[in-house]
């Protein structure tokens, strides 16, 4: 007989529990329990999550595997597929910087070589709090040297992400982690278990006592008692990581395998369920046989443990040797830990004794779903309002182009990826800083293009339109770089599900991705939710994180942001509105986070990708940049950079927002407009470039040249902004580097 | 005065470092080394001559920069 | 020209050197397993980038123990051509086919990025279709490429001509700045006294095709396959 | 039995990592740290229970794979 207090203590509340009795016809014991209680946790089911991310859309002619497997696989031609997804690992790299975004990158690998495909990129998505706080700086460079760390070594190239930073972030910082991988479509394998008798292995790093409790520590919030609940934090073993991503694809080609399937969150509890139950099976393991780093494990321990590096497969009867010969081989020793059964159970047994004994069913269909309540949050009438007439003094456009690109959300992020190795595999075609990543598929004239993208602050103010903004400048960024943006991953960073105000968030959010992966044409082929985000009641902004893939045909059209030559045609594509809500501008110079975000208008947006894409491949335009964080005026200095001093000269409409003209000038340059792209094309290209332009509905408009060291802007036909390229590019260049001076590794 | 500071991972904290190392040895024919853990040394050379200061300081430094509270502990030796 | 690339547990350049030698080169090229004790009638021995047996402990510290370090010596001490890229260039100071050691880079961070390295030695089978003084641009990938020796030591490279690449601004200049590392003497690479054995930390293999930044990569195989047409060089294995 | 084995760079070799430490701490305040330096330090458990053959076992493992000579000392001790 089960007290309460234990069954508070796994994270289940009283009718979840009646429910295990009910399932199982008898009380649980105290394994069953454990296994129940990770199973059914957030993190494992999605029980709060589940019913809103159904309505995602998921299929279309591209989409080889969609959610529901260990990450999500589309079409790329010539019989090859992009096996993708993201991760987050939030928690753990608030408790262990460097570790916990470690384990999160070592994580999504094995989700993707899970699926039989070679990973060749890793992005990620990261928010921390203001750097102006040590604490933020400390967690920041232990997070990009522990992504640094993981990546390096084991050998993926990390060739993009993004970095954003509010104060919300400060007790909970988010670390997303994305990977993608390549693989020969019809030889994708899944995380089944079938036919009876099979042999189940597991291979890889001992089960340790670590990270017990992990999924259902994700699934609670942070407090100031958490302390107590920590289990030992996770160490990363890059080195194990890459004999096993070399051992599992060695062994995928020698067809002796039925299945497998990484042990992360739940480890073996949840491989061994998950793979049973997609392919309709019972797996029987006898936990005796598990290799133990530490003594005295329990079964319960043992089944809980969450110790990284860890696989479990589903090997052909007859074929076992085959198998463990590769393993071998790369000095791994694949150990035969149970079989497949048919009776639809997971059965664990110790030393021939059944531990636990529960229908897999019940551990996965089974889990609770639940449709939480959902009520608008007070905050949003408030902060939406914005007027601009109140606004009070505006800086001078130049010293506020100066303060937006030194602000560290717009600055230059080459401190942070210098660290990481974006070259080794000589795929990346566009190197990090670029814009999108894009790295060649070698052995055919394409090229694969990928972006992370999100912002909080927009979702704040509004999660559904921010959520379809996130989605757009995903698939915009991807186009940006001539690629045609095909298919997505979600990471979605929440609050307190339990909490209305939340649940609203999240709904809505999800509700706004759907919305604009439908209109994109980008299905969702899988994700992760993070929810719980909280430290003392204090949730983070609501952040949607998306993750969207593109093909280009040619990987050597392959554009970037930087201005190519002098005396290039500058063209702004799209229209600006002078929407200054939710702007970095406000936020970073008048210190507020107010206004609506920017509308989004979803045709013109998918239009605009289109063009975008055949000029790419037609070679008319040289370079794309979007508008985004910081309008135009930031766009245009950053295309500017990297680029032996190519300034530029231009002139761009004034817009009527408020009284003062000064805040009229300020949100022409620094409105944040959505579909927006500037492009650079050779003077002779440029009327084709705005007749292809017109005739796909775009606006387009011919803004200026380049060419000159001075960027100048005028604004309504006065210039606004004049300064030397070589100070703006300085300032931006060097902001990030000059906030971790003289630290200590 | 001089303070040494011994940082080892806690006990229940992996070591694949140490795991690596071991196994190493044991290819190259060393099968008695049973164990190996890896662990980080530190030598402060400090402007006292007093054992209990030097002890001290040390142990603040090692708290504050030295260590990782989360998965290491430490040990100070004063010479 | 028959490239032999060894793989080492943690190896991660060595596809990267394969596709270098087949795809861009068109020359015959195996991954040889660091247990395997053959290194299959190879006229180059190239030891590739990556984190052999994950840099724990030290940065190709537990490589060179492999069975087929005692082949790669055998080839080195016959005159064979050897070229250690990154942790390979680890890996062979390690195991003594050069002299010196890796400290960690000067401000302790791992750095990957382009930067200009000047060809001083035009006398090995790596460098003989270059020009003295040509300044190539070649990405760095390491955490660990901050070169050192004894003065002594330094003394003698410089004596016998073994510092081969130099890091250098985009004209050729050796300054602080442009050293990424803190390496002694700005060096990038250094060569045998025998002069068959160079090893480097920038990674030739990643600057081999215009589309990925630089080809400047390009020229440091061209070499060997100059000097082995050339009968320059007497490879290890036909000798034998 | 266990030995316990300290690998320190050379007194001629630049310390980079001890280097940073010690200007960290003195930024922080710290000035009576005059130096730092940074070492390793490792801990074997030795199928042994004798000390003059742990000693010389975890001598010869530190010559072997420990301690890189060109740049770095080891010294021994068993508890
Ligand atoms: N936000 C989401 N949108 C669509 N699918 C999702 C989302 N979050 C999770 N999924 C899908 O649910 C499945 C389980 O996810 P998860 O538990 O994160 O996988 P893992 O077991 O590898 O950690 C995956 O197939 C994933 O793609
Ligand atoms: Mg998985």
């Amino acid at each position: 007989m089960i007290e309460a207090p234990v069954i508070e203590r796994h994270g289940l509340k009283p009718d979840e529990y009646d429910r295990i009795v009910s399932l199982l016809g008898r009380e649980p014991n105290l394994t069953e329990l454990g296994i129940f209680s990770v199973m059914w946790s957030e993190h494992c089911s999605y029980k709060s999550s589940r019913v809103h991310l159904k309505t995602l859309p998921t299929d279309g002619p591209q989409v080889l595997q969609g959610p529901g497997e260990n990450a999500g696989a589309i079409d790329i031609g010539d019989g090859l597929a992009a096996v993708f997804k993201i991760e987050s690992h939030n928690h753990p790299s608030f408790i262990e910087p460097y570790q916990g975004a470690a384990t999160g990158v070592g994580g999504i690998i094995r989700d993707i070589f899970t699926m039989g495909a070679r990973p060749i990129a890793l992005m990620n998505s990261l928010r921390f709090g203001s750097l102006d706080e040590p604490g933020s700086r400390r967690i920041l460079e232990g997070v990009v040297a522990g992504i640094a760390g993981y990546g390096n070594s084991i050998g993926i190239p990390t060739i993009g992400g993004e970095i954003a930073f509010e104060p919300s972030y400060a007790g909970n910082p988010l670390v997303n982690v994305f990977c993608l991988g390549t693989v020969k479509a019809s030889d994708i394998i899944k995380g089944v278990a079938s036919g009876a008798g099979n042999a189940v292995y597991y291979v890889g790093a001992k089960t340790g006592r670590d990270g017990i409790h992990g999924a259902t520590m994700a699934s609670a919030e942070f407090d100031d008692k958490s302390a107590e609940k920590r289990p030992a934090v996770q160490v990363g073993d890059p080195f194990m990581e890459k004999l096993l991503l070399e051992a599992c694809l060695e062994v995928m080609r020698t067809d002796a395998l039925i299945g497998i399937q990484d042990m992360g969150a739940a480890g073996l509890t949840c491989s061994t369920t998950e793979m049973g139950s997609r392919g309709g099976a019972g797996i029987e393991i006898d936990v005796s046989l598990v290799p133990q780093r530490e003594s005295g494990m329990t079964p319960y321990e043992t089944m809980l443990s969450e110790s990284q590096e860890r696989m479990l497969l589903v090997v052909k009867k007859g074929r076992e040797q085959e198998v463990e010969r590769v393993f071998e081989k790369w000095d791994l020793h694949a150990v035969h830990i149970g079989e497949v059964t048919a009776d639809g159970l997971l059965r664990v047994k110790n030393r021939g004794e059944v531990v636990a004994e529960i229908p897999n069913r019940a551990l996965t269909d089974e889990a609770p779903v639940y449709r939480r309540p959902m009520e608008m949050p007070a905050y949003l009438a408030e902060v939406q309002a914005l007027d601009l007439d109140a606004l009070g003094p505006v800086p001078r456009a130049e010293q506020a182009l100066l303060a937006l690109l030194a602000s560290p959300a717009i600055a230059s992020k080459r401190w942070v990826y210098r660290q990481y190795d974006h070259m080794v595999r000589t795929n990346t075609v566009n190197l990090p800083g670029l814009g999108a990543g894009v790295v060649r598929i070698k052995g055919t004239p394409r090229a694969l293009s990928m972006s992370v993208d999100g912002n909080g602050r927009y979702c704040y103010l509004d999660p559904y339109r921010g959520a379809m903004l996130a989605v757009a400048e995903a698939a915009r960024n991807v186009a940006c770089t001539g690629a045609r943006p095909l298919g997505a991953t979600n990471c979605l960073n929440f609050g307190n599900p339990e909490r209305p105000a939340i649940m609203w968030q999240f709904a809505k959010a999800v509700e706004g991705i759907g919305v604009a992966c439908r209109a994109l044409d980008v299905p969702i082929t899988g994700g992760n939710v993070s929810l719980y985000n909280e430290t003392d009641g204090n949730p983070i902004y609501p952040t949607p994180v998306i993750g969207v893939v593109g093909m280009l045909e040619h990987a050597d059209r392959v554009l970037s942001r930087r201005f190519q030559a002098a005396g290039d045609a500058v063209i702004l594509l799209g229209d600006g509105f002078g929407e200054l809500g939710g702007s970095e501008l406000l936020k970073v110079v008048c210190g507020l986070v107010r206004g609506a975000p920017p509308a989004l208008d979803l045709k013109a947006e998918r239009a605009l990708q289109e063009l975008l894409v055949t000029l790419a491949q037609s070679q008319l335009i040289r370079s794309a940049h979007d508008c985004s964080d910081g309008g135009i005026a930031v766009t245009l200095a950053e295309c500017c950079f990297d680029a032996d001093g190519t300034a530029a000269d231009v002139a761009i409409d004034g817009v009527d927002v408020a009284r003062d003209e000064r805040v009229n000038v300020a949100a022409a340059l620094f409105g944040e407009s959505a579909s927006r792209v500037v492009v650079s094309a050779a003077p002779g290209a440029a009327p084709k470039v705005l007749e292809l332009a017109a005739a796909a509905g775009v606006p387009g408009r011919l803004i200026g040249r380049t060419g000159g060291d001075v960027l100048r802007i005028a604004v309504a036909g006065r210039v606004a902004v004049e300064l030397p390229i070589h100070d703006a590019e300085d300032a931006w260049a060097t902001a990030l580097e000059r906030y971790f001076a003289r630290r200590v590794a | 005065m001089r303070a040494r500071v011994f940082v080892t991972l806690k006990p229940s904290v992996f070591d694949p470092q140490g795991r690596t190392i071991a196994d190493a040895l044991h290819s190259l024919g060393y099968s008695s080394v049973e164990d190996v853990r890896q662990g980080k040394y530190f030598e402060l050379d400090l402007a006292t001559t007093e054992a209990a200061q030097a002890r001290a300081l040390a142990s603040e430094v090692a708290d504050k920069l030295l260590a990782n509270p989360v998965i290491e502990s430490y040990r100070v030796e004063v010479e | 020209m028959k490239i032999a690339v060894i793989v080492f547990p943690g190896s991660n350049c060595d596809h990267d050197a394969y596709h270098a030698a087949t795809d861009v080169l068109g020359e015959s090229a195996d991954l040889v397993w660091h247990k395997d004790a053959d290194l299959k009638g190879a006229d180059v021995v190239v030891l590739p980038g990556g984190f052999a047996h994950g840099d724990y402990l030290r940065t190709g510290a537990m490589a060179r123990f492999s069975p087929i370090m005692r082949e790669v010596q055998a080839f080195a001490s016959r005159g064979g051509p050897v070229l250690g890229i990154c942790n390979g260039f680890q890996v062979m100071l390690e195991a003594g086919l050069l002299p010196g050691a890796m400290l960690r880079n000067r401000d302790l961070k791992f750095l990957c990025e382009h930067v200009h390295i000047r060809v001083e030695q035009i006398d090995t089978p790596f460098t003989a279709a270059c020009r003295r003084g040509q300044v190539l641009t070649i990405p760095i990938a390491h955490g660990e490429g901050n070169y050192f020796a004894e003065p002594d030591v330094i003394a003698r490279l410089e004596k016998n001509r073994q510092i081969v690449f130099r890091y250098t601004t985009a004209g050729g200049e050796v300054t602080e700045a442009a050293n990424p590392n803190g390496s002694a003497a700005s060096i990038a690479g250094i060569c045998n006294e025998a002069r068959n054995v160079v090893g480097l930390m920038p990674h030739p293999e990643r600057a081999c095709e215009s589309i990925l930044g630089s080809a400047d990569g390009l020229v440091i195989f061209q070499s060997v396959m100059q000097s082995l047409k050339s009968g320059a060089l007497v490879g290890g294995t036909r000798q034998a």
